[in-house]
């Protein structure tokens, strides 16, 4: 698969609600990077969380459509920036060869059979493996220079490590890499793959702020400009719930937290209108500011070196 | 008769002394229940058999054979298992063309250590012969199967 | 003359079956690319055409019989009665003979194949020897020989005493018409077979349509060069190394030849056992093989391929020939040539010893005293006997 | 083509005791094993479509003595094999080879003749590049030399001497083997093709000419087909034991057989008992990636092992 | 032949679901049987007694025993029918215990069963000839590969039963992992108090022969008269001038070398004496750090060494010996705990090793026994202490446990304890294992004397947070997580066969398991031998043992040696391929197969023929299998053998 052809590109439901700038961002880096996303048609659920939870056979085959509704379109390899979604994609192809769930789920498919031949990555994997960081940097014309960023993965990235195939479960360093590549100073984060209370957040409000509490926390000790995420959940836990985390732990952190895309987007310049920098709960100015004072000081610094 | 008619298939296993049969033993210390129709051979080392023991069995009746080795690297005699995967999978390859199910022969590695492994195998190579028929016989002579019919009396 | 019978083409069948009721009926049919005598099945079909690629022999000699069977009685138990003496039970021995063989016909053999009984006849039903297992069958079996109406490049039965239309050892000739089968009995036991209903009596005529084809046959086979001193020219040249070495470079010692034979009548003897029961068989054996001369001390007088060979054509046209009045082991069927894998062909080889032996000692002595190195023994009347083979387990 | 190999015979004969070819056969469709030891014998030297036995199978006997042999592309297998497993000394033997353009097989000849005229019958025949015409008695029959040519033939890799000393003609192409034949046997169910060698093996008569022909058979007089120590069969006349002797057969030969065809061609009755190597063949082939009789370095694969073997499945239990 | 047949009950072991007097019954139709009976205890004193009654009185020449599995008792009733006057070989056991009783309920089916093996017992030995060892001389001499404490202890012992011995280490110094340890559990002695007089001894004893920086090279042979090929490394010193002075080390411009001695804890430099009580005590060059090899040119050693021992030409040697046994003690390494992210995979400068911990702590350490941080040279304070890492793990292939680790690690918390008084030591541990005399109530100490805090469950993640660590792990005996800062993080590493262990198990012609450790012959009943004759196991090197342990399977491996060179002639095994030369056609094919190069080619009458060296033999049947004409025959496992137990069980 190289790039130039169609991915069929599953933006899950988050995508259409809460994280809608990190779909946004998505096909907006996507398509400055050469990436054809093309989108599938009458898609549904992925059958994540809530089906997965009490039905196998159903979360199996909710995702099994997608995959069917795709293979009707040509598209066999799909990206999403969703990791539960991918997740629970891949779960779905493991099941359907399974003895019990696969004649179960495909009974609930109707009269659609799944056809062999079909994978889903992670946008940021696709980008890893696509893209080099020598183009990233080239088309980085505004680099993430002297930003501090903390690389946060979330739970699910990388696990179970057998099924995402995200190199080290507890170290990955793709988005390191690619944030790397567009300029940034990406800080050894100890807790990128850490557990942000994912879902708890309604039922067990104190188990969110605690664990993001801290992972806020480190990357604000670390001196972190910005949380770079991948996960919509993982960034409505960081960013939407902050002030949750500082009022349960009298703290007054102000951390933005940014989905990687947008930060790709600033360094590639895309308008921020396509990146839904409005989105953000937490205000990105700060590092907005810090992005344009350093180009203000290389530009100086240019210029004095050029007068001299 | 060699095997209980209706209840059982005629199934003859070759085991190596050091590993396989030692699994075999350990099976039976733990108590690991097992279907009764296999009937073990004894050898040194899976090195030492001969793919016409299993050919001989096969021809003359046997509706399964079931060869155990040391796992590979792990041979009593450092090298026997290794000649015999060969030797054992061209058998495997052999069997069809003369028409007997390639099902009937299985090898695989059980170590001394494997009691629970031995009993897995034994159950599901002895399920596999119960889903095949009877094995064709070859026709021998009459007079070798008169002597056949009243041996043992 | 009379008692000659008519069978049209298409009653062929239907008469076999008729015989197959009372007898064991072996006629030629079709297997693969070969053509083998086997016991008469109407849905496998006939072949009266082609030669047949094995002899008829085993009508009467079995690849492998049947001597007898055994059983170790199992012992009586228990301790002796008094300390010290040999426990009583040891095991006892029941024998058992073989079933009797069923009255038989061989239809359809030819006249080569017929020839060769009186190879067999004299092996196993000499003045020193009789062999009940053959016997039984001998009388139990009659011969419907068919006459050649076509000869091979490799038949020589001329040479040999013999005819494409033989009826020596024959019960009834056959011979094909074009719409049928004259079938003429040669003997009282040929007669007695030809009684079916489905058998017209012969037009007159066919006689002398039989004997055309006969002396058609006879032309096509050409002249026949003359044997006579051959015997003594392979005693000639029994120890010239060289020539036998040559004769069978190209031998590949296998039994095709042999087995395929109708004189051939070597055996070896087995016992194959099973637990307390055993049996012992009487199988063809070949002197083309190395262990048919291998002695229990590991030694081997013919362990070259040179020595079976001369052993093979010496006795068809040189040592049995001494103790059977002249009368050549050989019928000229030319099955060894025809099947030989390697082409070795045995006409040549009686040719080229001929000319060897004028070559080297003309002319031979009437009474050629045997070789110093080593005594030509005839072979003897029952050749398997002699022989010495590790015994079966048991 | 005869000629020059008739020279290079000549110009070979006085370094060796003989030289091995092929000669007149007793009848016109057959040649037979020729062993030249004099200038003059080399004249009734034949080679060609009837140029059919495998002569390699002569040649451990002239263990210890320098004999030259002419080969075909197959033949020539048989000899590198034979030197790779140390049944032949490269030095004592000088290979003389030849492009080889297929040779026949005279059962095909048969079933080309029909019915009711036999092999045998045949006076006098002539042969064209691709055409083959028989005469029997006043008739001439023509069969296109496609028809008649040996199975092996059609998927010969190797037409030319894998190894020579002596080469003469120029190179033919080789063809690939696509073990049609084995395909095509096993369109056949498992239970055909046990009543199918149930019925080809009983008119086996035992007489071992396929053994014997084998030139890679290394047994030679003390096979274990009439042993009773070791007793792996008994002397009765019964299918199993003759099949058990082809199987045994194929067991020794596995991986080292040439695929030379010469154990189909030698059996008197026509069991096509060749495709018992020929399944072997493929299995080393696919297993162990292992030709035999293409190179005199390598070991056999049933004689040596690797710790990993990446192309055996095993089952997982 | 007469053949008894004797059906053991085993108590209700075997009678509970097999009808062993049935199947006695009917054992009396087999062929050559002619007494048959049943018997409650066969291997029992009256069971024994029962079968040499019987011989005597039926004239027995051949006995079958169905009870249990031959790899019990076989020995036991050979040596009974040998009483008997039957040749020991002329025995044959059916397994109708392992193989029958035990894993079926069905009577019918069992009994049944039963009677089949014993069927197949009898037509092997109906076929079965007597056999007699044969015998050949040995050599005297004792090769001890490693010179940890357990070859250390193999080798003296050898040598105090007057037997030579020949020690071969990799390392410049023997002593193995003791020597770099501080203290030794239970007791807290010294290590080095303990160890260092047993290293004097070795390189004192007159018998004695080391050589270190030396590995095996090649090993034939066979039992009592092996050959071995010995490679001495090139160290750059000639040993024969070296004094130990240590004044190449004290001039060594190159003072950034890694340290092996110490764990890469601290450096040294490339000319170097490991540690003060090395055994030999000679200098080594570590050439990857030497400036006359990194840069060609430096000789400083070379000018300063007062007796001329430098030699930077010097090259490897190679060795031969002959010898009569072998004790392979080649120890343990560390599992690469790198693997771990979780752990910080090797980013966090104070998450050390505990075999780094141990360099720390020691007196002779780099720090001189006062512990200080990697990172920052302070004092920890909070040490954290995580057990079973590389143990016990299935997920990285170490699923067995280490055995010695929750032992050493409640002793580093006593030290550390002692070493920094105000220091509190927390252990996340798994379970504690400490069966062991003294064991339990150290590591009760450790916690109740010392204030250990014992926190069972695992680390999920160790973090840097400012200049301190974060382990954060579970309390499963709370419930929850738990979090402790920690100034260090010690790992209590598991342990893996050393390195190339396989390798050299292979010359030595040796099994090992699946994780690289040597296969003893039986693991109960044979745990010194291996299935090499003459070669035996001392140590980690068979499997993770602590030190007494180490220490008692040198002393046995050295016993098993004495015992076996104690014999002026050595006993083969009979059970051993044997050539009919009559059959034979000299094809080479075993000889190539052979594993142990047992077989030669030799000339009979010109003829090429295969030869079995007796001696040599293992009687594995490779060659027979191999053997087209089956002119290579297994004793006791012919062709004709197995092929008579097949033909029992399909014909009947």
């Amino acid at each position: 698969m190289s790039r130039n052809e169609p991915f069929g590109y599953y933006p899950g439901c988050s995508g259409q609600g809460t994280s809608a700038e990190y779909d946004s961002s998505t096909r907006a880096v996507c398509a400055e990077l050469g990436m054809k996303l093309q989108d599938l048609e009458d898609w549904n659920c992925c059958g994540s969380t809530p089906a997965h939870t009490v039905d196998h056979s159903l979360s199996t085959a909710l995702s099994a459509r997608n995959f069917v509704q795709a293979g009707k379109q040509g598209l066999f390899d799909i990206v999403t920036p969703c990791p539960s979604c991918l997740k629970n994609m891949r779960v779905a192809l493991r099941n359907m060869s399974d003895e019990h769930i696969g004649p179960q789920a495909s009974k609930l498919l109707g009269g659609d059979t799944l056809q062999e031949g079909h994978t889903i990555k992670s946008v940021m994997q696709v980008i890893h493996e696509q893209v080099s960081a020598n183009e990233i940097a080239a088309k980085s014309i505004r680099p993430l220079e002297g930003l501090k960023v903390a690389p946060y993965y979330g739970c699910l990235m990388s696990r179970p490590q057998g099924l995402m195939q995200f190199g080290d479960p507890e170290n990955p360093m793709v988005m390191e890499e690619i944030l790397a590549a567009a300029g940034a100073e990406v800080l050894p984060f100890p807790l990128k793959v850490e557990c942000c209370g994912a879902s708890m957040g309604i039922p067990l409000n104190e188990a969110v702020t605690r664990l993001s509490g801290k992972i806020i926390d480190l990357a604000a000790a670390l001196g972190a400009d910005v949380i770079a995420v991948a996960c919509p959940l993982c960034q409505m836990n960081l960013d939407l719930r902050q002030g949750q985390i500082n009022r349960a732990h009298k703290t007054h952190f102000q951390l933005p937290v940014m989905y990687y895309t947008q930060l790709l987007g600033l360094a590639f310049a895309l308008p921020h209108n396509e990146l839904g920098l409005d989105k953000l709960v937490v205000d990105p100015q700060p590092v907005l500011d810090k992005l344009a004072n350093q180009r203000r000081a290389v530009a100086n610094a240019m210029q004095t070196e050029g007068a001299a | 008769m060699s095997v209980l008619t209706g209840k059982e298939r005629r199934i003859v296993g070759f085991l190596c002394n050091w590993c396989s049969y030692g699994g075999a033993d350990t099976a039976g210390v733990g108590r690991f229940v097992q279907p009764t129709d296999l009937r073990i051979i004894r050898v040194p080392c899976s090195g030492r058999i001969n793919p016409l023991f299993i050919v001989k069995a096969l021809l003359g009746g046997a509706d399964g054979v079931l060869v155990s080795g040391c796992h590979p690297r792990d041979c009593h005699y450092a090298e026997g298992n290794f000649y015999a995967r060969r030797r054992l999978e061209m058998c495997k390859n052999l069997l069809p063309l003369v028409g007997i199910d390639p099902k009937r022969f299985e090898y695989t590695w059980v170590s001394a250590s494997e009691g629970q492994r031995w009993q897995h195998v034994v159950t599901e190579f002895t399920k596999q012969i119960h889903a095949l028929p009877p094995a064709p016989v070859f026709p021998e002579s009459p007079e070798i199967e008169r002597l056949a019919a009243c041996a043992g009396e | 003359m009379p008692g000659n019978k008519f069978l049209a083409t298409a009653d062929v069948a239907a008469w076999l079956g008729e015989l197959s009721k009372t007898m064991r009926v072996f006629a030629p049919r079709n297997e693969g690319q070969a053509v083998v005598y086997r016991e008469f099945d109407a849905a496998k079909g006939l072949e009266l055409r082609r030669k047949p690629t094995e002899s008829a022999k085993h009508a009467l000699f079995p690849r492998s019989e049947e001597l007898l069977s055994f059983s170790y009685l199992r012992p009586a138990f228990g301790a002796p009665e008094k300390e010290g003496e040999t426990p009583s039970d040891v095991s006892q021995v029941q024998v058992k003979m073989p079933v009797e063989p069923m009255p038989t016909v061989v239809f359809g053999m030819l006249g080569c194949d017929a020839g060769s009984v009186t190879t067999f006849d004299p092996i196993y039903d000499g003045s020193k020897f009789k062999d009940v297992y053959y016997l039984k069958k001998r009388q139990a079996t009659v011969f419907i020989v068919r006459a050649c109406a076509e000869v091979l490049s490799t038949c020589f039965c001329n040479w040999v005493g013999g005819d494409p239309a033989n009826t020596k050892n024959a019960d009834v000739l056959a011979t094909e018409l074009s719409d049928g089968w004259l079938l003429q009995p040669v003997t009282e036991r040929g007669e007695k077979a030809l009684t079916s209903p489905l058998l017209k009596d012969a037009p007159a005529a066919s006689e002398g349509q039989a004997t055309a084809i006969h002396d058609n046959a006879r032309k096509s086979l050409g002249d026949a060069p003359n044997l006579e001193g051959i015997d003594a020219a392979l005693f000639s040249l029994f120890a010239d190394n060289d020539f036998w070495q040559r004769q069978s470079a190209g031998c590949l010692a296998c039994g095709t030849c042999t087995y395929l034979c109708p004189t051939c009548h070597c055996f070896s003897i087995t016992d194959e056992t099973s637990a307390r029961n055993g049996v012992r068989l009487r199988s063809w054996d070949t002197c083309m093989a190395s262990l048919y001369t291998l002695e229990a001390s590991g030694h081997n007088p013919r362990s070259l391929k040179a020595a079976r060979l001369r052993n093979r054509v010496g006795h068809k046209f040189a040592y049995f020939l001494r103790n059977n009045d002249g009368q050549i082991s050989c019928c000229g069927c030319g099955r060894c040539i025809k099947s030989c894998p390697s082409s070795v062909d045995i006409r040549q080889i009686v040719k080229d010893a001929l000319v060897q032996a004028a070559s080297i000692a003309p002319p031979p002595p009437p009474q050629p005293v045997a070789p110093a190195a080593a005594s030509p023994k005839p072979a003897a009347p029952v050749k398997g006997k002699g022989r010495t083979k590790e015994k079966a387990n048991g | 083509m005869d000629d020059e190999l008739k020279g290079a015979i000549r110009k070979v004969l006085p370094d060796v005791d003989c030289v091995i070819g092929w000669g007149p056969g007793p009848d016109p469709l057959r040649s037979a094993p020729f062993f030249m030891r004099k200038p003059e014998e080399v004249d009734a030297f034949v080679v060609g479509p009837l140029a059919v036995n495998n002569p390699a199978v002569f040649l451990p006997e002239y263990k210890g003595k320098k004999v030259g042999i002419v080969v075909k592309g197959c033949d020539s297998r048989s000899v590198v094999q034979q030197i790779a497993e140390g049944l032949v000394k490269r030095e004592e033997v000088v290979i003389i080879g030849f492009p080889c353009s297929g040779v026949v097989d005279i059962q095909k000849i048969a079933a080309q003749l029909g019915q009711d005229i036999e092999p045998g019958m045949v006076t006098s025949l002539s042969i064209s590049s691709d055409k083959l015409t028989v005469n029997v008695k006043d008739t001439a029959k023509t069969m296109d030399m496609a028809d008649v040519r040996a199975d092996k033939c059609a998927s010969c890799q190797y037409p030319n001497a894998v190894v020579s000393d002596e080469f003469v003609g120029t190179p033919k192409e080789g063809k690939t083997d696509d073990y049609a034949d084995l395909a095509a046997f096993e369109e056949k169910s498992i239970d055909e093709r046990f009543a199918f060698w149930e019925q080809e093996m009983s008119r086996c008569i035992r007489c071992y000419a396929c053994r014997n022909a084998c030139p890679l058979c290394v047994c030679r007089d003390h096979c274990v087909a009439t042993s009773r120590e070791p007793h792996w069969l008994n002397q009765a006349d019964s299918t199993r034991e003759k099949l058990f002797f082809q199987l045994i057969h194929a067991t020794h030969l596995a991986g080292r057989c040439t695929g030379c065809g010469e154990c189909s061609r030698a059996c008197p009755v026509g069991i096509p008992v060749g495709l018992f190597k020929r399944t072997m063949t493929r299995a080393a082939a696919r297993l162990f990636d292992y030709q035999a009789g293409t190179n005199a370095e390598t070991v056999p694969p049933l004689q040596t092992f690797a710790t990993e073997e990446p192309t055996i499945k095993e089952r997982e239990w | 032949m007469r053949i008894g047949v004797f059906i053991c009950h085993c108590g209700t072991n075997i009678g509970a679901t097999v009808d062993s007097a049935g199947v006695a019954e009917n054992a009396k139709s087999l062929p050559d049987v002619v007494f048959a009976t049943d018997s409650m205890y066969t291997c029992s004193e009256p069971g024994q007694d029962g079968i040499i009654r019987a011989i005597s009185e039926h004239a027995l020449d051949g006995v079958v025993v169905a009870a249990c599995s031959p790899r019990m008792h076989e020995p036991t009733f050979r040596r009974a029918v040998e009483r008997a006057g039957v040749n020991r070989y002329m025995f044959e056991m059916a397994n109708i215990r392992e193989h029958v009783s035990w894993i079926g309920k069905d009577k019918e089916a069992n009994s049944n069963k039963a009677f089949e093996l014993v069927r197949i017992a009898v037509e092997k030995l109906r076929r079965n000839r007597p056999l007699t060892p044969k015998y050949f001389p040995s050599t005297k001499r004792v090769l001890v590969i490693g010179g940890g404490v357990a070859g250390i202890q193999a080798a003296l012992d050898c040598a105090d039963a007057g037997i030579e011995v020949i020690m071969v280490e990799r390392e410049p110094s023997i002593g193995g992992k003791m020597a770099k340890l501080d203290k030794t559990f239970p007791t807290v002695d010294c290590s080095s108090c303990i160890l260092g007089p047993k290293m004097v001894d070795v390189a004192q004893h007159p018998k004695i022969t080391l050589y270190a920086c030396s590995e095996l090279e090649s090993v034939s042979g066979f039992v009592g008269n092996f050959e071995v090929v010995i490679r001495r490394k090139a160290t750059c010193v000639d040993n024969t001038k070296c004094t130990g002075c240590g004044l190449c080390a004290e001039k060594c411009p190159s003072k950034k070398s890694f340290d092996r001695f110490n764990e890469g804890v601290g450096t040294t430099t490339a000319i170097n004496i490991p540690f003060p009580q090395a055994i030999p005590k000679k200098a080594v060059i570590d050439k990857s750090f030497c400036r006359q090899f990194v840069k060609g040119k430096c000789g400083v050693c070379a000018k300063v060494c007062p007796t001329g021992a430098i030699s930077y030409e010097q090259q490897d040697e190679l060795l031969t010996v002959q010898v009569g046994a072998m004790v392979a003690a080649t120890g343990y390494d560390l599992v690469d705990w790198k693997v771990y992210s979780e752990y910080g995979g090797g980013r966090y400068p104070d998450v050390v090793t505990s075999l780094q911990y141990e360099r720390m702590m020691s007196a002779s350490g780099p720090f001189g026994g006062h512990i200080k941080r990697l990172s920052d040279g302070k004092e920890p304070k909070n040490v954290v202490f995580i057990q079973c890492v590389g143990s016990r793990d299935v997920s990285i292939g170490r699923p067995y446990c280490s055995g010695f680790c929750c032992m050493y690690t409640a002793k580093q918390a006593i030290l550390t304890k002692d070493h920094i008084p105000d220091s509190q030591s927390y252990v996340f541990y798994m379970d504690i294992r400490s069966p062991g005399k003294g064991y339990d109530e150290f590591t009760r100490r450790a916690q109740e004397e010392y204030g250990t805090q014992y926190i069972r469950g695992r680390v999920s993640l160790i973090y840097p947070k400012g200049d301190r660590y974060i382990v954060r792990g579970v309390d499963t005996l709370a419930g929850a997580q738990v979090e402790v800062e920690a100034d260090l993080v010690v790992l209590a590493v598991g342990v893996e066969a050393a390195a190339n262990s396989p390798h050299l198990a292979e010359k030595l012609r040796i099994s090992y398991d699946k994780f690289g450790f040597f296969m003893e012959s039986h693991v109960k009943l044979k745990p010194i031998e291996t299935n090499t004759a003459g070669v035996f196991l001392a140590g980690c090197s068979q499997g993770p043992k602590d030190i007494p342990s180490s220490v008692a399977m040198g002393s046995a491996a050295a016993a098993k040696a004495i015992g076996l060179l104690s014999k002026d002639m050595l006993e083969s095994d009979p059970q051993i391929a044997q050539v009919n030369i009559n059959r034979c056609v000299g094809c080479g094919k075993c000889i190539n197969v052979c594993p142990y190069k047992a077989i030669r080619e030799i000339d009979f009458r010109g003829q090429a023929k295969a030869e079995v060296i007796e001696a040599v033999c293992q009687g594995c049947g490779l060659c027979n299998a191999t053997c087209p004409q089956g002119a290579v025959q297994l004793s006791h496992f012919t062709d004709n053998q197995i092929l008579a137990e097949v033909e029992a069980l399909c014909r009947c």
